[in-house]
């Protein structure tokens, strides 16, 4: 049975199993990408995150706003692009509500992800329903407010969290792209995934199985 | 992929060190991040201009850092805006107390990176304006010039930006005068073969033996539509058609034209271009001021090219012709 | 065949059409004739530098053309040389009282037709002297450097004999400064993918996916090797080798390089095989002085660069460092 | 029976005569510089004499040697590359032997070819045995002295002539090549045709041929 918070060990984890998880990914997210966008999304992602590997391995006994931070601070300075920007501050964001923690509650996690989803609005400047990677993040984070707001289990919450991060990535499959490179093709982008709400929802989806581990 | 490369994900860094060596004398790399700056930078009592984006657009951006033109600039990897980080240093290296101009063109991933190096400078205290460069008429309906993409008009107002803060001009002054190249300024591209983004090993987009992509974008967007092949007079009678109507360009007129190379397109075929975007402004009584021909915004190795036309002022006139000397432009 | 172009026999009165309106300040057209001079040709009580070949080659030849190089030079349709009456006119533009001197490339249309232009010229009582260019290794072996093409080293030697004139050098100072460069210069070429004549239709070679042709000169012409594709610094260690061994360069020389890309490689790519240069000269403990990264001598949209190593003495430097102000080079 | 001199009408129809044997050859001479060169012989010789036709028609009715050196001067001034200077040359000669003559006999006509062969020859500066158009040249030319030496018939001297020509030309395929681009291939030059050898016996040929019209 899971414990009721994520241990700084448990947070490597989970930032190993974004690192695989965009590995094994890479070709579907650039073929994605391929279809609406310039079709690079897998080897920028793939490209970033096995640097994140090796920045984050030294820091791995540290606690998880260092090892977030640590994720965080390559991402944005180092990747460039939207994906640098937005991933980059969603970490950054999530490691500043965590500083110093070696044991993440639920409330903590909805605390931190309610940041980062911030963070991602103010410099994305997107709506959800505009095709972009927040229409994985909002339903995910609110759905994680609620489990804290109702006191769920770690287990339910991130299950729940899991569930509606894939939801929310599906449902860009009907929507007409309102920012970055898609855009330019309006009524086109109709009937396919947005890449960057897909390699999104490989990374919420990181933070339930990488505590099972 | 037939390409002169070692591992793609150096070939930035390759490049870098390269083009470093040879214009050693005009410019500077900046420490721990990748953007450069002139020798000089920053120039005190003179406004900075700092630009940057996605390598794979050579000369542009990092042919312009020099005299006259840009103070610094941020490189990011091919196509591929520039991190935060390398923004904010280039803009602090070009800041000589007067305040600094950031130039980007408008992409996603410049805008954001670009707004958190103008949040972190502003944060230092330097005071920062920004221009969001919207040129290309294929990329969004008229209207909505806004979300247009900066294409190869970005040339112009890298000139007239660096010539008016070389003049003096306040920060407010050479934002005025950026502004208002980038409103007069219109440009549509074509191409006849795609790019490959060495990373990613195959082309951006396939076409036919007989086919052009019609108001294509400097990294191999799709553009307005697929088009079968055409002479070169009617295919820049096309474009010039779309072009003179979206700002309007009027009889009378003085204007700067740039005919720009995407990358593979001989030489020969853009000045026999430029002849017939002649006899087009010839006979609609439209006065060529000032001419460019050549490679100044490329896409890797497309085919194809693009063409601008920029309304000029007495003002601009002379911005253009003011000197400068920077690896790939002087004048 | 994908081209912007309309009939291919126009394409070089086009072109010229185009070049001719956009440099008008610093070349004019000679009447009757398809050949150009700076506007002030001919320049009085200077040795006149004249040169010319096929079209394609752009920069070469007409870019080079103005202050500090090339007083008036001759065109040709695509890869094929002026006719006599071309280039007579050219040397009688460039005659500035002082005497002409001719830089050709070791093609047999353009020596032929050189020669009976200087015939011409010698008749009409003006002083007239050749050089003829051949620095690319690959097309005949050391022993026989006479036979070998003149190729983008010919940059370096408009550069030298044009700064030579313009410091009141004589005739025969000229030339012999000019037999200096090309003795001393050595450039090799490797291409990736061919260019197609327009008039012609069909590319000028057909290389597999993984296949690289090794010693190819301007027109397409073959190398001496057909060889797998390798990496770009594998390729120019490879193409060093040759070079250096050649003249040879050698410990504690002082040279020129020039990275040329043949048409379509990006520049990208230009720079960081410069870097690999460089690494390699660092290495040999040999010199680099002055460097020249991009197209000077292109081959229509051939993927393709050249690298050129010219040993310096410290007069060809200065004169490499003059001041110039052509179309397509100004320093 | 054919008369012992060429007429100027006849020199006209030699010319016409040209003209069409190179637009009809074109592919196969293109083709031939394929194998050697740089495989556009056929199209600058084509676009040379579709423009030769258009400047000889207004002088069609004047003398020899104004057809003639209309050609050469047009070949001469405004074709480039060698072939430009080598058959620019070769016309003008022609037409400096026959100025003024409305009626060319075989003693003018191995005049003429002997000039044209000695200009062809300094501003070339090839040999026979070069693999180059003075393969074709020069048999044709030692031919047409001997036939008028022997004060044989005009119709036995072209026809000599003609056939020395094609033998000269067939003499290229086992030579291996000493000037012009295809000199860089060396060995490999053995068992083609040489194109501007090629040429040339077209254009010789054409004077037996027009002749005949
Ligand atoms: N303003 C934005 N806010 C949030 N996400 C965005 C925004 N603009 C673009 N994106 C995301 O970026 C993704 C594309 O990323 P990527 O392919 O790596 O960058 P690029 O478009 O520069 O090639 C899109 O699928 C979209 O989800
Ligand atoms: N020096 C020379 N003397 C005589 N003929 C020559 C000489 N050099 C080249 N040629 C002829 O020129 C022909 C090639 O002509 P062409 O293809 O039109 O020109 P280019 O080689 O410039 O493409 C060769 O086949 C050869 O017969
Ligand atoms: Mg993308
Ligand atoms: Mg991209
Ligand atoms: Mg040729
Ligand atoms: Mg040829």
């Amino acid at each position: 049975m899971m414990s009721e918070s994520i241990s700084n060990k448990q947070m490597y984890h989970i930032v190993e199993t974004i690192c695989d998880t965009i590995e094994e990914q890479q070709q579907y997210l650039s073929d994605l990408d391929g279809e609406l966008g310039d079709g690079d999304h897998g080897v920028n992602m793939a490209k970033c995150f096995r640097e994140v590997r090796k920045k984050v391995e030294p820091v791995a006994d540290k606690d998880c706003g260092t090892i977030l931070k640590t994720v965080g601070m390559y991402v944005m300075n180092s990747v460039g692009g939207a994906m640098g920007a937005l991933y980059g501050t969603m970490f950054l964001k999530l490691a500043a509500e965590c500083t110093g923690k070696t044991e993440v509650t639920l409330d903590d996690l909805a605390r931190m992800f309610t940041a980062a989803e911030n963070g991602i609005r103010t410099i994305g400047k997107a709506q959800v329903g505009d095709k972009t990677l927040l229409d994985t993040v909002a339903p995910a984070v609110a759905s994680l407010q609620k489990s804290a707001a109702e006191h769920k289990s770690l287990t339910e919450a991130l299950a729940a969290f899991e569930m509606a991060a894939k939801n929310g990535m599906e449902s860009t499959r009907d929507l007409i792209a309102k920012m970055g490179r898609a855009s330019r093709l309006g009524e086109r982008t109709i009937g396919h995934l947005d890449a960057g709400a897909t390699s999104c929802y490989f990374i919420l989806r990181s933070f339930a199985h990488g505590v099972e581990k | 992929m037939k390409k002169f490369i070692n591992d793609p994900f150096n070939l930035v860094d390759e490049m870098l060190d390269g083009f470093l060596a040879v214009h050693k004398k005009k410019i500077r790399k900046l420490e721990d991040v990748r953007s450069i700056a002139r020798t000089d930078a920053p120039v005190a009592g003179k406004v900075g201009i700092v630009s940057g984006g996605g390598s794979g657009h050579k000369p542009a951006f990092i042919g312009f850092c020099g005299e006259g033109m840009l103070d610094a600039v941020a490189v990011g990897e091919i196509f591929t805006s520039p991190p935060p980080l390398a923004c904010y240093e280039a803009v602090k290296a070009a800041n000589g107390g007067k305040g600094v101009l950031i130039l980007l063109g408008n992409y996603a991933g410049d805008v954001m990176n670009f707004q958190m190096s103008a949040d972190l400078s502003a944060a230092d205290g330097i005071e920062v304006e920004q221009v969001i460069l919207t040129d290309d008429v294929a990329s969004a309906p008229k209207g909505q010039e806004n979300r247009r993409r900066g294409v190869s008009g970005a040339f112009l107002c890298w000139k007239v930006a660096g010539a008016k803060a070389a003049a003096g001009g306040s920060l407010a002054e050479c934002k005025e005068v950026v502004e208002r190249v980038n409103a007069n300024t219109r440009t549509i591209g074509v191409a006849l073969s795609p790019c490959t983004v060495p990373a990613k090993g195959s082309p951006t987009f396939v076409l036919a033996d007989d086919e052009m992509e019609y108001g294509v974008g400097h990294h191999g967007e799709p553009g307005t539509e697929r088009i079968k092949m055409m002479s070169l007079d009617d295919t820049v009678q096309k474009m010039m058609n779309e072009i003179l109507v979206d700002l309007p360009f009027t009889k009378g007129d003085n204007v700067a034209v740039v005919i720009n190379g995407l990358g593979s397109t001989p030489q020969i075929e853009l000045y026999a271009a430029f002849r017939k975007v002649k006899s087009i402004l010839d006979t609609e009584k439209i006065n060529i001021e000032n001419a460019y021909v050549g490679e100044f915004f490329t896409g890797l190795e497309m085919a194809g090219f693009s063409i601008t036309l920029s309304k000029l002022d007495p003002e601009i006139k002379s911005l253009l012709d003011a000197p400068a000397s920077t690896p790939c432009y002087t004048c």
